[in-house]
C-alpha cells in the first residue's frame, strides 16, 4: 500500500513506518536500529540524531558497500560494518568501542531508543521476535536493546496471511516481558502505559474500525486520539 | 627488554588440544581472527567447546569449525549467519547455549578479571530456555540472573595493531568481543594487520595491554 | 553537529545538590579533577555521599570536602593520606565504608553497566567489618561475596583530553577510576588538560566514548 | 644490623631483605611491590621483571622526583606516580589503564607475585597488615593483591619491641586468611607449603636457635635448609 507523504512523495509501507517512527527522536538522542526495516528509519531522522549499532559504534553515517570505489578495497570495510554486515562511513566525532561498553551503553540507560522488529506483541507490552519454528536465529542484542528508556516494535500490522501481529499473549518465545513502550505499524500508533496497550494515532487511509478488526490484542482509544496521520 | 612473543604457526598449532575451550574475536565477518582459525583447522583438533558471539560465516570465519564437525558444545548470541548450523543442531551434533549477546560479554569478562558471576537481568521473565537455565536471586527486592563465568583454554584475538610484546590497538568496530576475550584465556593468541616494535603504538592509545598476550601470530617480516 | 557540552562555572555549580551521591575521579594526587572539586566547594552544597579511591589530600584534591565539613558518608579503599580524616571519622562526622580497592571498582562498574552485583572473593575469610557486612553465595562450589552496585547523582572526572562533546583520552596511570564513574552517575562531568574540537582525538584512541559524559568545563578558549 | 652481601657491598636489613626476595624473579614476570620497604626490591630485580603499580601501570621505571629538571614541570609527574605518589619514569612499551583493568591484571592471575609488608603473619598464612588501632589506612589494594600467585610478605622478623611479628594467629583484622606463600625476614625465608610453615633458609649471621626464639608462629624446618645464606 502506498500513501501520500507530507513532502508530496509517496512512501511504501517499510519506509512510511521509518518515517514515522523517526519523529521520536530529537536531535543528540542515541538510537539503536535493529536489522532488516528499522535501518530505515535512519533514513527519516534528523541527522543529528546518534546511531548505535551494537557491534561497537555510535555515530554510525551514510553506508556504503564493498564495492564503492571510493573507500579503501577491504581493511576499512571491514573495520566499519552494521550489526547486520553493511559496511558504513562513522559521521564526524563518531564513537567506537567494545562489546562490554556497548551494551553498557545499552543497560546503563543511555540510549533514548530502540526500534525492533516482531513476529508477534503481546496487549501488556510483551515481544517475540528472535524465535520461531525453523527459522532459528538467536536473540542476539535484542533482548538487552529491550531495556532502553523508548523500546519501539516496526511491524506490518498483520502478517503476510493476514492475522494479527497485535494478539493477547505471545505464543512464541519472549523476547521481553513487558518492556515495550511503543507500536508502530503502516495503519497505527500505539503505546503502552502501565502495561495496556493504547491507540494513539491513526494513519490516513484507515480508520478505527479497520483497526480494530485487525488487531486481537485488547486496547483503549487515547482521548486525544490523532486521525488521518500523515506518516 | 619486553619478551618478544612472535610466534610460528607451528608454535601456535602446538598450544591446541581435543576438548579444548576455544574463545574467537569478531563479530560476524567484522574483527575475526580468521587465519588463526585457519590454524584450528590445520591442527585437526576436535571436541571443541567454542565461544564466540555467532557461529559464523561457514566458508571464512569460525564457521568452517562447523562444516569441519570439529565442534562440540557451543555458546553463542546468534546462529543465523550461518546455514549450515540449524542442519547440524538437528542431527545433535553439538549442544548450544543461545545466550543474549551482552551477557555472553559479561560472561566472558568475569572469567578473565577472576570474578564468581556477574548479576543481570537481561531475559527476565521470558519463560524462556535462556531464563529457566539460570538461578535467580533476590537483591535490594529486584530480581536478577546469576550469570557465571566463561574463561577458555585458548583465546584468538584479532587486532589492527600488535606491538612484539602484545600490546594492541584495533580499528572501527573491529573491536567487539576481542578486547574481552584477551582477558579471558590461559593462552591468548593475537592475529594482527600490522606488527610493529614497542613504543611504535602510543601507551596511552592501547586498548589490550600486552600482560594479556600469549602470542602474536608473525605473520609479517618484522624489522626490529 | 554532536552536541556543545562545554559548560560554564555556573552551569556545573547547579547540578549540584545538597545530599548528593558523588564520585571523583582520581588516585591520592593523581588524576584528580581538582577544578571541578573547587566547584563543589564553592557551591556550599553539604552532606555529600562521597565515593572515590582514597580520603584525597586535605588541600589539593576531594580530602577539601572533609576540611569543608561537607560530607555525610563515604566509601573508599584508602584514607591514610588525609591527616584530618582520622580525627573527623572519630567524631562521628560521617559514615565511613572501607572497601578493597579492586571491589569499589567492580561496584561503581556495576552502577554504570546496569547490573545488580558482582561476585567477588577479596576479603574472603577474614572476619573484618568489610565481610561481615556482604551478603555471601555459593556458585559452582565456590564462596563469593554479592558486591552490589554504586551509582552516583554527579561524578567528576579527570582527563587529559576532551572534545567539546565529551570524547575522551587519558595519559599514563591518571586514568584510573576516571573511565569507570565516568560510566556510572546520572550527570558526568569533566575536566581536561586539553579541550580541542571533534575529530581531534582519533577514534580508536578514545577511552572513554563521549555519550558517558554530560558535561565538559570550559576552562579554556576553544577555537571552533 | 648490616650484613656482607655477595658482591662484596653491606645492605642494610631493608635492602638485603628486598636483594633476597628479588632473587624470586624471573625476566617477563610481572610484580606489584607494596608502598615502603617493598619498593626497594626493584633495585635489586632483573631489570626485565615488569614492575606493577595498581592505580595504573605495569612497567614502572626509575624513580624521578618533582624537582628533577631533566622532566616537565609538573604534569607528566601527575601522569607517572606509583602507589605510593612517587613519580616514574616508564620503561619502553609500559603498559597503562584504567583501574578496572589493573584489578582484572590481579586478581585474574597475571601477576606472579606480590610484596608486601606485615604486622602479624600467621602460621597458617594468613596477614594482617592494614589496621592497627591508631594507624588506620584502610586496605587500599592490600587484599586484591592477596590473589596472586606468590604472596610474599618483607617484614623484619620482630617489633621495634622485640616481639615476634610470625605468630599463631593474628589479633589484627586480617588483610588475607591463608593466602600467604612466602616470608622473607632479615633472618630467614619461610614458606608456606600446605598451609603450614616451613623454613627454608636462614641467613648469615643467624642460626636456628635465633630463629626459633624469636618466631611464636610454630614451623618445621624444610629437609633442605640452606644455611649462611648471602642475601
Amino acid at each position: 500500500m502506498e500513501m501520500s507523504h507530507g513532502s508530496g512523495q509517496t512512501l511504501n509501507d517499510k519506509n512510511a513506518m521509518a518515517s514515522r517512527i523517526a519523529r521520536f527522536f530529537q536531535p543528540g538522542d542515541a538510537v539503536n536500529l535493529g536489522i532488516g526495516a528499522p535501518l530505515l528509519v535512519a533514513d527519516y531522522m534528523d541527522p543529528d540524531v546518534l546511531v548505535h549499532t551494537e557491534n561497537g559504534c555510535l555515530g554510525v553515517g551514510k553506508n556504503t558497500s564493498r564495492t564503492d570505489p571510493t573507500v579503501s578495497p577491504n581493511m576499512s570495510l571491514e573495520s566499519f560494518a552494521n550489526a547486520g554486515g553493511m559496511p558504513f562511513f562513522p559521521i564526524p566525532g563518531a564513537m567506537v568501542f567494545d562489546h562490554a561498553t556497548s551494551y553498557a551503553i545499552i543497560r546503563g540507560g543511555k540510549l533514548k531508543g530502540t526500534v525492533l522488529g516482531a513476529f508477534e506483541v503481546s496487549e501488556t507490552g510483551d515481544l517475540a521476535n528472535w524465535f520461531m519454528p525453523g527459522n532459528f536465529a538467536g536473540m542476539g542484542g535484542a533482548m538487552d536493546l529491550c531495556m532502553s528508556k523508548m523500546v519501539i516494535v516496526q511491524t506490518t500490522h498483520c502478517t503476510k496471511k493476514g492475522a494479527p501481529k497485535l494478539i493477547h499473549k505471545c505464543t512464541l518465545p519472549l523476547t521481553c516481558k513487558g518492556l515495550l513502550t511503543h507500536v508502530v505499524t503502516e495503519r497505527a500508533v500505539f503505546e503502552f502505559i502501565d502495561h495496556k496497550l493504547v491507540l494513539k494515532e491513526i494513519r490516513e487511509g484507515y480508520d478505527l474500525d479497520n483497526i480494530k478488526n485487525n488487531t486481537e490484542a485488547d486496547f483503549t482509544v487515547a482521548d486525544d486520539l490523532k486521525t488521518d496521520v500523515v506518516y | 627488554m619486553l619478551k618478544n612473543k612472535l610466534a610460528s604457526k607451528d608454535e601456535i598449532i602446538s598450544k591446541f588440544f581435543d576438548g579444548m575451550t576455544l574463545m574467537v574475536g569478531g563479530f560476524a565477518c567484522t574483527g575475526v581472527p580468521r587465519a588463526l582459525v585457519d590454524l584450528v583447522l590445520e591442527s585437526g583438533v576436535k571436541d571443541i567447546k567454542l565461544i564466540s558471539n555467532d557461529a559464523g560465516d561457514p566458508d571464512i570465519c569460525q564457521g568452517r569449525l562447523y562444516h569441519a564437525g570439529v565442534v562440540a558444545e557451543c555458546w553463542h548470541s546468534h546462529v543465523g549467519l550461518n546455514p549450515e548450523f540449524g542442519e547440524l543442531a538437528k542431527d545433535g551434533k553439538f549442544t548450544l547455549h543461545i545466550t543474549p549477546q551482552g551477557t555472553l560479554v559479561e560472561k566472558i569478562r568475569c572469567g578473565g578479571i577472576g570474578a564468581g558471576g556477574i548479576l543481570l537481568r537481561t531475559g527476565m521473565n521470558t519463560d524462556t530456555d535462556m531464563e529457566k537455565e539460570r538461578e535467580k536471586i533476590t537483591v535490594n527486592g529486584e530480581e536478577w540472573f546469576i550469570e557465571t563465568p566463561l574463561h577458555a583454554d585458548v583465546a584468538l584475538v584479532r587486532a589492527r595493531r600488535a606491538d612484539y610484546f602484545g600490546n594492541l590497538t584495533y580499528r572501527g568496530n573491529m573491536a567487539n568481543y576481542n578486547p574481552i576475550m584477551a582477558m579471558a584465556a590461559d593462552c591468548t593468541i593475537v592475529e594482527a594487520d600490522h606488527i610493529c616494535d614497542i613504543e611504535e603504538i602510543q601507551m596511552d592509545t592501547v586498548k589490550t595491554p600486552g600482560i594479556f598476550v600469549d602470542m602474536v601470530y608473525n605473520t609479517q617480516k618484522l624489522y626490529v
